[in-house]
C-alpha cells in the first residue's frame, strides 16, 4: 500500500553521519521511498592533479597518500609503478615483495574499514566497526613500523620502498597472519547470516552485469554483479603473477553480494601476503634512482588493482621534473556513475545501506 | 468538594479543548486540542467511576484514534492550508445554538431518576459480566467485532492500490 | 508490498537554481574570510587572578562540561579517521565520555574539524557551527585545520579553520595521531576547567533564536 | 595479461571503415577527428574484433595550442586495452562529442573535464559543474590558470 | 443530598486501597510514593545511562566512561549538569507552543506509568484494578509528545522520524497488548501486584512466546535498536529531536531511558516474577531483574543491525501479531484444561508450542531478499 | 534446509557479542599508559641539527610543501654557509619526511614527541633554537637508523591481543 | 457543591454542539472526522452518566459506551481510508469539493 503523498526535497549530507566524508545527496522522497537523487559532489575537492603539476615526482607522494586515506599504500603503489614504467625504473626483488604485503595490507585494511562502515550504516550499532578497527589497528601497526605513520604512509618510493623493513617486521607480520583467518570467522559469525542484515542488503540496490561495465565500476561493486576482473589477474602488475589467489565473485550485484566479496578478498589477501612471506627474499630495497627524476617526454597509463576498484594514474611527463598533467582515475567517483540507478525506488534506509556497500572515499571521489 | 473541583476543571478544559479543534486554524493544533479533550473526558469518566472505560478512552482514543488522524493529517500535508469554515458557518452555528438550547432544555426540565445505590466498583469484572455473561450483550459484542472486521477490510480496499 | 518503480523522469536535470545560490553563498563567505579569525585566547593571560576567583558553580559547571564533550559530526577527509581510530578500540575516547557523537549540531558541544575544508565546504561548516547551542568549542584537527596543510596552495582550499570558526585548540599533525588529538582534547579540558559560567537563566523558558 | 594494442593497427581498420577519421596514429595511441569520434567509438565498441565494452578512463590535457581528450578503451572479454584521442583546437569554446551513450561510466568523468578544462560535450545529459561551485572563475586545469 | 455526597467520597478514597501494613494515611502514602518514584525513575535513569555506555563499551572491545568520578559513575551527572545548562534553541521555523509543549507531553505519561508497578508486595502508589491496561493506555500518550516534537521543528528529517514513530507504534501497541493477554489469563487480574502474586511459576517459562513477543514489540514500542526507526542515527540524524538543545532534549533523553526503564520493569513485573524471590530483599530482586532486562536490550542493541520501516511494520502484522493470536488461544485452552494453575508440565509444552511456532513463522515467511518483508 | 533463518544467525552473533564482554579490552588508557609509538615516528615536529647543518637548504627546496624557510649567509673565513633564520610551521608541515631523507649530512629529524597542540595558531611556528633537539624533543628514528636502535621497541597489538578460542 | 446528572448531560449537549458545529461548518474532512469524534465523545459521557446515575448497579450505560467507542474506531478507519482515497484521486481533501459523487 503506497499513500500518494507530495514529494519533499531532502538533503543527505555534506556533513551527515553516514555518508562517509562530505558527500552530499538531495534527495526526493515520497514518504520513506527515493523517488529522484542527485549527487552533489565537490565538497573535498582539493585540487590535487593541479598543485601535482607543480610538484616533483616524489614530492607528489604526499599528495597521493591523501588521495584514498584508507588505502594510502595503494595510491603510493600506483603512483610508483606509473613513474617507474614513465621513466623506465627497475625494482628490486625485495622491494617488490615489500610492496605487495603492503598492498595487500592495505586492502585488508580498507576493505575492514568498508564493511565495518556497510555494517554499521545498516544499524549495527558501532560494534563491527569498532571489531574491524581493532583489527585495522594491528595493520596500521605494522605500516607504522615500517614507516612511522599511521594514515598518510609515504612509504614508496620510485624504485622501491623508502626504507626497509626492520627484522621485527616478518615476525609480526606472522602472528598477524596467524591471527587474521580467525578474526575474519568470528565476523562471518557475528552478522554475514543475520537474519536482518540479509533482509535489509539482499536483492537492495542491484547493479546489473552490464550497468556495471556499462558504468565502468571497478572494483569489489564489478566483481558482486558476476564479473571475474580483477587487475591483478588480468595485468599482473609488479609480482602478482607469482601469487596464487582467486577472485571472489558475486552472482546478484545486490549489497548484500558486495558485501560478501569484500569479505572473501580479504581472506584471499591474507592468503597472498602468507606466499610473499614464505618466499621473501633479502637484497636491496630500493634501486639507485636520481633524486629528481626526470622521465623522458612520453604519456602513460598505468592501473592497478586498488581495494576500490581500478586506481589508474595517467602521467603526461615533458622531461622536467614535474608532470606536465596528472590525471588521477578517481575509483570512487566512477563507481558513484550508477549509483542513481542504484537507489531509485528504495527507502531512505536503503539509500544508506546502498550508498554503504559502494564504499567509496571522498577523498578520491573529489581528488 | 474534591469531585466538584475535579468535575468543573475537566469539564472547562474538554470544553476548552472542544473549542479548540473548531476554532483553531491549524489542523495539527486542532487534532492535539481533541486529544486534549479526549483525556479530559476519560477524567470525567473517572469521576463517575468508570475506571475502566476511563482505561480505554484513552487506549482507543488517545493512543489510537487521534494518532491514526495525526497519520492522516501528515499524509495529507493539509496543516497549512488550515481547516476554513465553509460556507455554512452561520447556519451551522444557528443549528448548533438551537440543539444545544433545546436539549439543554428538554434535560433540566426531566426528572430524572436517580437512583441513590452506590455505584460499582471495581467495574472491570462487572463489565464482563455484562457483556459476556448470561442475559449480557454478547450478541451485539459480537456484531460490534464483526463491524469492525468489516472496517478493517473496507479500509484496506480502500487505500489500496489499483 | 511493491516499491514503486523508479519514476522516468528526472527530478533534478538541469535544475542550477539550487547550485547557482549556493554558489553565490560561497562567493560571499569566500569574500568575507580573508583574515583569520583572532584565537579565543584572552583567557590564557588572566588565568592566574581567575584561579582564585573561581567559584564553587564555577567548578562544578566547569567539570560537567569537560566530562562530557558530545561531538557533532563534521568530519571532511583523512583525520576522520583517526578520530574513529580515536574512538575506536585502542585509544578509546568513550572513556572521557566523549563516545556520543551526536549527528545534530544542536545537541553537540565540540566541533573537532577533522580534515581539509574546502570553499565549497566553508558555509555548511560555519552553518554547523552556528547551529551548535552555547558552549560551544572548536579543535581543529591536524595540519589541514590549522593551515590548510599539503592542500594550502589550492584554488579550492581554505587555509585553516581559523578563517570561518574561532578555533580554540590547534592540534597538528598530518594526520594527528591519536594521542596527539586526546592531548590536543585534554588540553581543551583545561581550557574548560578556567572558564567562568555565565548561567543568564536557569530555566531558558524563551531561549534564542537560531537561523533554522 | 592485458594486450596493449598498437595504435597504427587499429588505425588502419578504423580507416578501413572510416577512411578520414584518423587524424595521426602511433604504436601508443590512435587520434582521431573530433567529428568522427562518436562513429569509431561506436565502431570499437561494437565491432566484434575490439568489443570494448569497458571505458576505464577519460582525460583532457591542455597543449596550449589544442586540447586533448583521452580515452582509456579497454575489452573485459577479450582482454585488451587502446588508447584513443581525439583533439579540440578550439580554445574559447572547445566542444567534444559526448560519448555518454556508449558508454554510461562517461558521465562523471566528462563533467570533471568539462568543470576542470572547460571542454562543452555536445549531449551529454547532464553537464555542469561537478567539484567546484557554480560562479567559479575559470577552469582550473587548464595551463593558463594560474 | 450531601449525605450522598459525602457517601460517594468515602467510597471514593476507599477504593484508593491503602496497603494494609502499611503506616501512616492516605496522603502521607501519596507523598511518599511520588517522592520515591521521582528519586527511583531519577536515579535509574541514571543508572541505566551509566551501564549502557560500560556494558557497550565492554562488548565493543573497550572500556567505556571511566574518568569522571569513581569508574565513571558520576558521567550521567556530568552529562545532565551540561545538558541542562546548554543554551536553548527555538529554530525560527518552529511552532513554538508544540514545540516548547512537545518534551513535556512526552515526558509525563512515562512517570505516570510507574505508579502502579510493584516494588514490594503493595508498595506502589496505587494498586490499581485496571494496572496493566492503564498502563498500555498511559504509555501511548508520550507517542503524541513524539509526534509534535518531530512536526513541530520543521525539519524534515524530525518529521520522518516522527512519521516512523507513529506508524510502528500504532501497529506495534496491537501485539503488545495481545501477548499481555496471556498473562491476565493466568494470573486472573490485571493488577501488577495480583500478576506478581500468580507467579508461583514465572510467567516467562509459562508464556515464553508470550515474553518473547513483548519484549520484540516492547523494543518496538519504545525505540530501542533494532527497532531504533525514528531516531536512526545513520538515516535521519537525530530523528525527531534533532532540532531539541539544552533542557528539552535532556528531557528527550530521560524520556527514552525512562521508557526502557518502564519497560524493562513492567517486563520484570509481567514474566519475571516482580520482587518476588529469595534471600534478598524484594526491592533488590526487583531492581536486579530490571537491570537484566535492560541488559537484554543493550546485548541486543549492540549486535543486531537496524530493521527497515515497511519491514517492521510487516513484522507486527505478519509475525508478531498472529503469533499473538495463537499464544492466546493457546493459553486459553491450557488455562481451561488445568483450571487450578498451570503444572510445571505446561512450562515444557508451552516451550516446545514456541519453538515449533517460530520455526513455522520462519518457514512462511521468508527473511532476506529485501522486497519480500519477513 | 538452511539454518541462516530460524533466527540462528542472530542468536550466532549474539554469542559474538556476549563472548567479547569477558575478553580484555584492547584499550590503551591514554594519559597514563603510553604506547610506545613506532622507533619510526614522525612526530608532530622537525628536529634540527645546528652542528651537522650546512645551510645546503636541501630541505627546503625537498619539501613539497615549502614549510621550511632557511635565511643562510655566507661566512667569509671559512666560505661556508651560515644560517640565520630557520623556521618551520609545525602546523603547515605534513611530516611526509621528505626533508629528512633529502638532508645529505642528517642535520635534520623527524620528533620523536606527538603532543604539540597548542592554543594559539601562532605558537605553533617553530623557529631555530625552538628546533633544537633536547629531553623533550627527543628525535626519531625515521631514515635514521642509528637512533631507532635505541628508542624503546614498539608496542604491537598482535602481540598484546591473543585470543585463544 | 452537588454535581448531578445534569451537570454531566448540559457538558454532553455542550460537547455536542460544538461538534455538530464543526462537522457542518468545516471543510476540510479530516477535521470534519475530528468533529465527529468529539460528538461521539459527547454521546459517550452522557452515556456513562446515566449509567453512573440512574442505574448504578448495572454498568448498562457503561457497556454501551464501549460500544460506541468500537464504533468511533470503526468510523476512524474507515473514514481515514476514505480520506487518503480521496487524497490520491483528487489531491484534496475540502469536501466541498467532492460533490461529484465519483473520482
Amino acid at each position: 500500500m503506497t499513500i500518494k503523498t507530495e514529494p519533499f526535497v531532502i538533503n543527505f549530507g555534506p556533513a551527515h553521519p553516514s555518508t562517509h566524508g562530505v558527500f552530499r545527496m538531495r534527495v526526493v522522497l515520497d514518504g520513506e521511498v527515493v523517488l529522484d537523487l542527485e549527487p552533489v559532489y565537490g565538497y573535498l575537492h582539493r585540487g590535487i592533479e593541479k598543485l601535482a603539476e607543480q610538484r616533483t615526482y616524489t614530492g607528489i607522494i604526499p599528495l597521493t597518500d591523501r588521495l584514498d586515506y584508507l588505502a594510502a599504500m595503494s595510491n603510493n603503489l600506483a603512483h610508483c609503478i606509473a613513474v617507474e614504467k614513465l621513466a623506465g625504473i627497475k625494482v628490486p626483488e625485495r622491494a617488490e615483495y615489500l610492496r605487495v604485503i603492503l598492498a595487500e595490507l592495505q586492502r585488508l585494511c580498507s576493505h575492514l574499514i568498508a564493511v565495518g562502515a556497510f555494517l554499521n550504516d545498516s544499524g549495527a550499532f558501532m560494534t563491527p566497526i569498532l571489531y574491524m578497527l581493532r583489527e585495522r589497528e594491528k595493520i596500521l601497526d605494522l605500516f607504522e613500523m615500517l614507516s612511522g605513520q599511521r594514515l598518510t604512509y609515504n612509504d614508496m618510493r620510485p624504485g622501491g620502498v623508502s626504507q626497509d623493513a626492520p627484522e621485527e617486521f616478518l615476525p609480526a607480520l606472522h602472528k598477524f597472519v596467524d591471527q587474521m583467518p580467525r578474526y575474519l570467522d568470528e565476523y562471518d559469525q557475528l552478522l554475514a547470516k543475520n537474519e536482518i542484515l540479509l533482509a535489509r542488503s539482499k536483492g537492495v540496490g542491484i547493479l546489473s552485469k552490464e550497468l556495471a561495465i556499462n558504468s565502468s565500476a571497478s572494483g569489489p561493486v564489478l566483481r558482486a554483479s558476476g564479473v571475474k576482473w580483477d587487475i591483478r589477474k588480468a595485468e599482473p602488475y609488479s609480482i602478482y603473477d607469482r601469487f596464487e589467489f582467486e577472485i571472489p565473485t558475486g552472482t546478484a550485484g545486490d549489497c548484500y553480494d558486495r558485501y560478501l566479496v569484500r569479505m572473501l578478498e580479504m581472506r584471499q589477501s591474507v592468503r597472498i601476503i602468507e606466499q610473499a612471506m614464505k618466499q621473501f627474499p633479502s637484497g636491496e630495497y630500493r634501486s639507485r634512482v636520481p633524486k629528481l627524476i626526470r622521465p623522458p617526454v612520453g604519456e602513460v597509463y598505468s592501473r592497478i588493482e586498488a581495494p576500490k576498484g581500478e586506481l589508474a594514474f595517467y602521467i603526461v611527463s615533458d622531461s622536467s621534473i614535474a608532470p606536465y598533467r596528472y590525471h588521477i582515475r578517481g575509483t570512487s567517483l566512477i563507481n558513484l556513475t550508477a549509483l542513481r540507478d542504484m537507489i531509485v525506488g528504495w527507502k531512505v534506509a536503503d539509500l544508506i545501506v546502498i550508498f554503504g556497500s559502494i564504499d567509496i572515499c571522498m577523498g578520491e571521489v573529489d581528488r | 468538594m474534591g469531585l466538584a473541583i475535579a468535575f468543573w476543571i475537566l469539564a472547562i478544559v474538554a470544553i476548552a479543548g472542544a473549542l479548540g479543534v473548531v476554532l483553531l486554524k491549524n489542523v495539527f493544533r486542532a487534532a492535539l486540542s481533541l486529544i486534549l479533550c479526549l483525556l479530559a473526558v476519560a477524567g470525567l469518566f473517572i469521576t463517575l467511576s468508570a475506571d475502566f472505560l476511563a482505561a480505554v478512552q484513552i487506549l482507543i482514543y488517545v493512543g489510537a484514534i487521534s494518532v491514526l488522524i495525526i497519520l492522516a493529517i501528515m499524509l495529507t500535508r493539509e496543516v497549512t492550508q488550515g481547516s476554513p469554515s465553509g460556507r455554512f458557518r452561520i447556519p451551522a452555528f444557528i443549528v448548533a445554538v438551537l440543539f444545544f438550547a433545546v436539549v439543554a432544555y428538554a434535560m433540566v426540565n426531566t426528572n430524572w431518576q436517580i437512583a441513590t445505590a452506590p455505584p460499582l466498583e471495581p467495574t472491570t469484572a462487572a463489565l464482563a459480566g455484562k457483556l459476556f455473561g448470561e442475559k449480557g450483550f454478547i450478541l451485539p459484542l459480537e456484531i460490534a467485532s464483526v463491524l469492525l472486521l468489516a472496517a478493517i477490510l473496507g479500509a484496506i480496499v480502500l487505500v489500496r492500490e489499483k | 508490498m511493491e516499491v514503486e518503480k523508479p519514476v522516468e523522469s528526472r527530478c533534478f536535470d538541469l535544475q542550477t537554481e539550487l547550485d547557482r545560490t549556493e554558489g553565490a553563498n560561497t562567493e560571499v563567505l569566500k569574500a568575507k574570510s580573508i583574515a583569520p579569525i583572532p584565537d579565543p585566547d584572552e583567557w590564557l593571560e588572566k588565568s592566574l587572578e581567575r584561579n582564585i576567583l573561581l567559584t564553587t558553580v564555577d567548578t562544578l559547571v566547569d567539570w560537567a562540561r569537560r566530562s562530557a564533550l558530545w561531538t557533532v559530526i563534521c568530519f571532511p577527509a583523512c583525520c576522520a579517521f583517526e578520530f574513529i581510530a580515536t574512538a575506536g578500540p585502542r585509544f578509546d575516547i568513550s572513556r572521557f565520555g566523549m563516545e556520543i557523537i551526536r549527528a545534530s549540531p544542536r545537541q553537540a558541544d565540540l566541533m573537532i574539524t577533522a580534515g581539509t575544508l574546502t570553499w565549497k565546504m566553508a558555509p555548511q561548516v560555519r552553518r554547523i557551527y552556528d547551529q551548535m547551542a552555547e558552549p560551544k568549542w572548536v579543535i581543529a584537527m591536524g595540519a589541514c585545520g590549522c593551515s590548510g596543510g599539503i592542500f594550502a596552495s589550492s584554488y579550492s582550499v581554505v587555509p585553516g579553520y581559523n578563517r570561518i570558526v574561532p578555533v580554540d585548540v590547534y592540534v597538528p599533525g598530518c594526520p594527528p595521531r591519536p594521542e596527539a588529538l586526546l592531548y590536543g582534547v585534554r588540553m581543551l579540558q583545561n581550557k574548560i576547567a578556567r572558564e567562568h559560567v555565565d548561567i543568564k537563566l536557569p530555566f531558558p523558558l524563551t531561549g534564542t533564536k537560531k537561523e533554522g | 595479461m592485458t594486450v596493449s594494442l598498437s595504435g597504427t593497427e587499429v588505425a588502419k581498420q578504423i580507416a578501413s571503415q572510416f577512411p578520414e577519421a584518423i587524424a595521426e596514429s602511433s604504436n601508443q595511441a590512435v587520434v582521431v577527428k573530433t567529428e568522427y569520434l562518436l562513429k569509431v567509438a561506436e565502431f570499437l565498441k561494437n565491432s566484434p574484433d575490439f568489443d570494448f565494452n569497458y571505458l576505464n578512463d577519460m582525460t583532457a590535457a591542455d597543449y596550449y595550442d589544442y586540447f586533448e581528450v583521452v580515452f582509456q578503451l579497454s575489452s573485459l572479454n577479450l582482454n585488451h586495452k587502446l588508447m584513443l584521442k581525439t583533439r579540440c583546437y578550439e580554445r574559447l569554446k572547445p566542444a567534444v562529442p559526448s560519448v555518454c551513450c556508449l558508454w554510461r561510466g562517461a558521465e562523471l568523468m566528462e563533467r570533471e573535464i568539462y568543470d576542470l578544462m572547460g571542454i562543452t560535450f555536445t549531449g551529454h545529459p547532464n553537464l555542469k559543474r561537478i567539484v567546484l561551485w557554480e560562479g567559479f572563475q575559470g577552469h582550473p586545469l587548464r595551463k593558463d590558470y594560474l | 443530598m450531601s449525605s450522598y455526597l459525602n457517601q460517594m467520597l468515602l467510597q471514593h478514597e476507599a477504593s484508593v486501597r491503602v496497603p494494609p501494613d502499611w503506616p501512616g494515611g492516605y496522603w502521607f502514602h501519596w507523598l511518599f510514593f511520588t517522592v520515591v518514584i521521582i528519586a527511583f525513575v531519577l536515579t535509574i535513569v541514571m543508572g541505566f545511562i551509566y551501564f549502557e555506555r560500560r556494558a557497550l563499551g565492554r562488548i565493543q572491545s573497550r572500556l567505556g566512561p571511566n574518568r569522571t568520578g569513581p569508574f565513571g559513575l558520576l558521567q550521567p551527572v556530568a552529562d545532565a549538569i551540561k545538558v541542562l545548562l546548554k543554551e536553548d534553541i527555538i529554530p525560527d521555523k518552529a511552532d513554538k507552543l508544540v514545540h516548547w509543549l512537545a518534551p513535556i507531553v512526552a515526558f509525563f505519561p512515562v512517570m505516570l506509568i510507574f505508579a502502579v508497578i510493584p516494588f514490594q508486595n503493595g508498595a506502589m502508589l496505587v494498586d490499581l484494578d485496571i494496572g496493566i491496561l492503564y498502563i498500555m493506555a498511559v504509555s501511548s500518550v508520550s507517542t503524541i509528545g513524539i509526534f509534535m516534537a518531530g512536526w513541530s521543528s520543521g525539519n524534515k528529517y524530525s518529521l520522518l522520524g516522527a512519521m516512523r514513530a507513529v506508524a510502528s507504534v500504532v501497529s506495534y501497541e496491537i501485539p503488545l497488548v495481545l501477548s499481555i493477554i496471556g498473562v491476565i489469563l493466568l494470573s486472573g487480574s490485571l493488577s501488577m501486584n495480583q500478576i506478581v502474586i500468580a507467579q508461583n511459576i514465572p510467567f516467562i517459562l509459562l508464556q515464553p512466546l508470550g515474553f518473547l513477543l513483548f519484549f520484540i514489540s516492547g523494543c518496538a514500542e519504545i525505540n530501542r535498536s533494532p527497532f531504533d526507526m525514528l531516531e536512526a542515527d545513520s538515516e535521519i540524524v537525530a530523528g525527531f529531536h534533532t532540532e531539541y538543545s539544552g533542557m528539552k532534549f535532556a528531557m528527550f533523553y530521560l524520556v527514552e531511558y525512562a521508557e526502557a526503564l518502564a519497560m524493562s520493569a513492567i517486563i520484570a513485573t509481567l514474566f519475571l516474577g516482580g520482587w518476588r524471590g529469595p534471600v534478598l530483599p524484594p526491592w533488590l530482586w526487583f531492581i536486579i531483574k530490571i537491570f537484566v532486562v535492560f541488559f537484554l536490550m543493550i546485548w541486543t542493541r549492540s549486535t543486531l543491525p537496524r530493521v527497515r520501516i515497511d519491514q517492521l511494520m510487516a513484522l507486527a502484522w505478519k509475525g508478531l501479531f498472529p503469533l499473538a493470536l495463537i499464544n492466546l488461544f493457546i493459553t486459553g485452552v491450557e488455562v481451561l484444561l488445568w483450571p487450578a494453575g498451570l503444572p510445571w508440565l505446561a512450562v515444557l509444552i508451552n516451550i516446545v508450542i514456541m519453538v515449533v511456532l517460530l520455526l513455522l513463522w520462519s518457514r512462511f515467511f521468508k527473511l532476506g531478499w529485501g522486497r519480500v518483508e519477513i | 534446509m538452511k539454518f541462516e533463518r530460524y533466527g540462528i544467525g542472530i542468536a550466532r552473533g549474539m554469542m559474538v557479542t556476549f563472548k567479547h564482554l569477558f575478553r580484555h579490552p584492547t584499550v590503551s588508557q591514554y594519559p597514563e599508559q603510553r604506547l610506545n609509538m613506532s622507533r619510526r615516528t614522525r612526530g608532530n615536529e622537525l628536529i634540527w641539527n645546528n652542528v651537522k647543518c650546512t645551510g645546503c637548504v636541501t630541505c627546503a627546496k625537498s619539501c613539497p610543501q615549502g614549510a621550511i624557510h632557511i635565511e643562510t649567509t655566507v661566512d667569509p673565513a671559512t666560505n661556508k654557509y651560515n644560517v640565520l633564520k630557520i623556521e618551520v610551521d609545525t602546523g603547515y608541515c605534513i611530516q611526509c619526511g621528505l626533508c629528512v631523507e633529502a638532508c645529505p649530512y642528517e642535520a635534520i629529524y623527524m620528533g620523536y614527541s606527538v603532543e604539540r597542540a597548542k592554543y594559539r595558531r601562532g605558537e605553533l611556528v617553530q623557529a631555530n633554537e625552538m628546533l633544537l633537539a633536547s629531553p623533550d624533543r627527543p628525535a626519531s628514528g625515521y631514515m635514521n637508523p642509528h637512533i631507532a636502535r635505541e628508542l624503546p621497541r614498539q608496542t604491537l597489538l598482535v602481540e598484546k591481543i591473543v585470543e585463544k578460542r | 457543591m452537588y454535581i448531578g446528572l445534569q451537570h454531566y448531560l448540559i457538558l454532553s449537549a455542550l460537547l455536542f454542539s460544538i461538534g455538530l458545529y464543526g462537522a457542518l461548518a468545516k471543510k476540510n474532512a479530516i477535521v470534519i472526522l475530528i468533529c465527529i469524534e468529539l460528538m461521539l465523545n459527547a454521546v459517550n459521557v452522557a452515556m456513562v452518566g446515566f449509567s453512573r446515575f440512574v442505574v448504578p448497579a448495572q454498568l448498562t450505560g457503561q457497556v454501551f459506551a464501549l460500544f460506541i467507542m468500537v464504533v468511533a474506531a470503526a468510523e476512524v478507519a474507515v473514514g481515514v481510508a476514505i480520506i487518503m482515497s480521496l487524497y490520491r484521486h483528487r489531491e484534496t481533501i475540502d469536501a466541498t469539493k467532492v460533490d461529484l459523487l465519483k473520482w
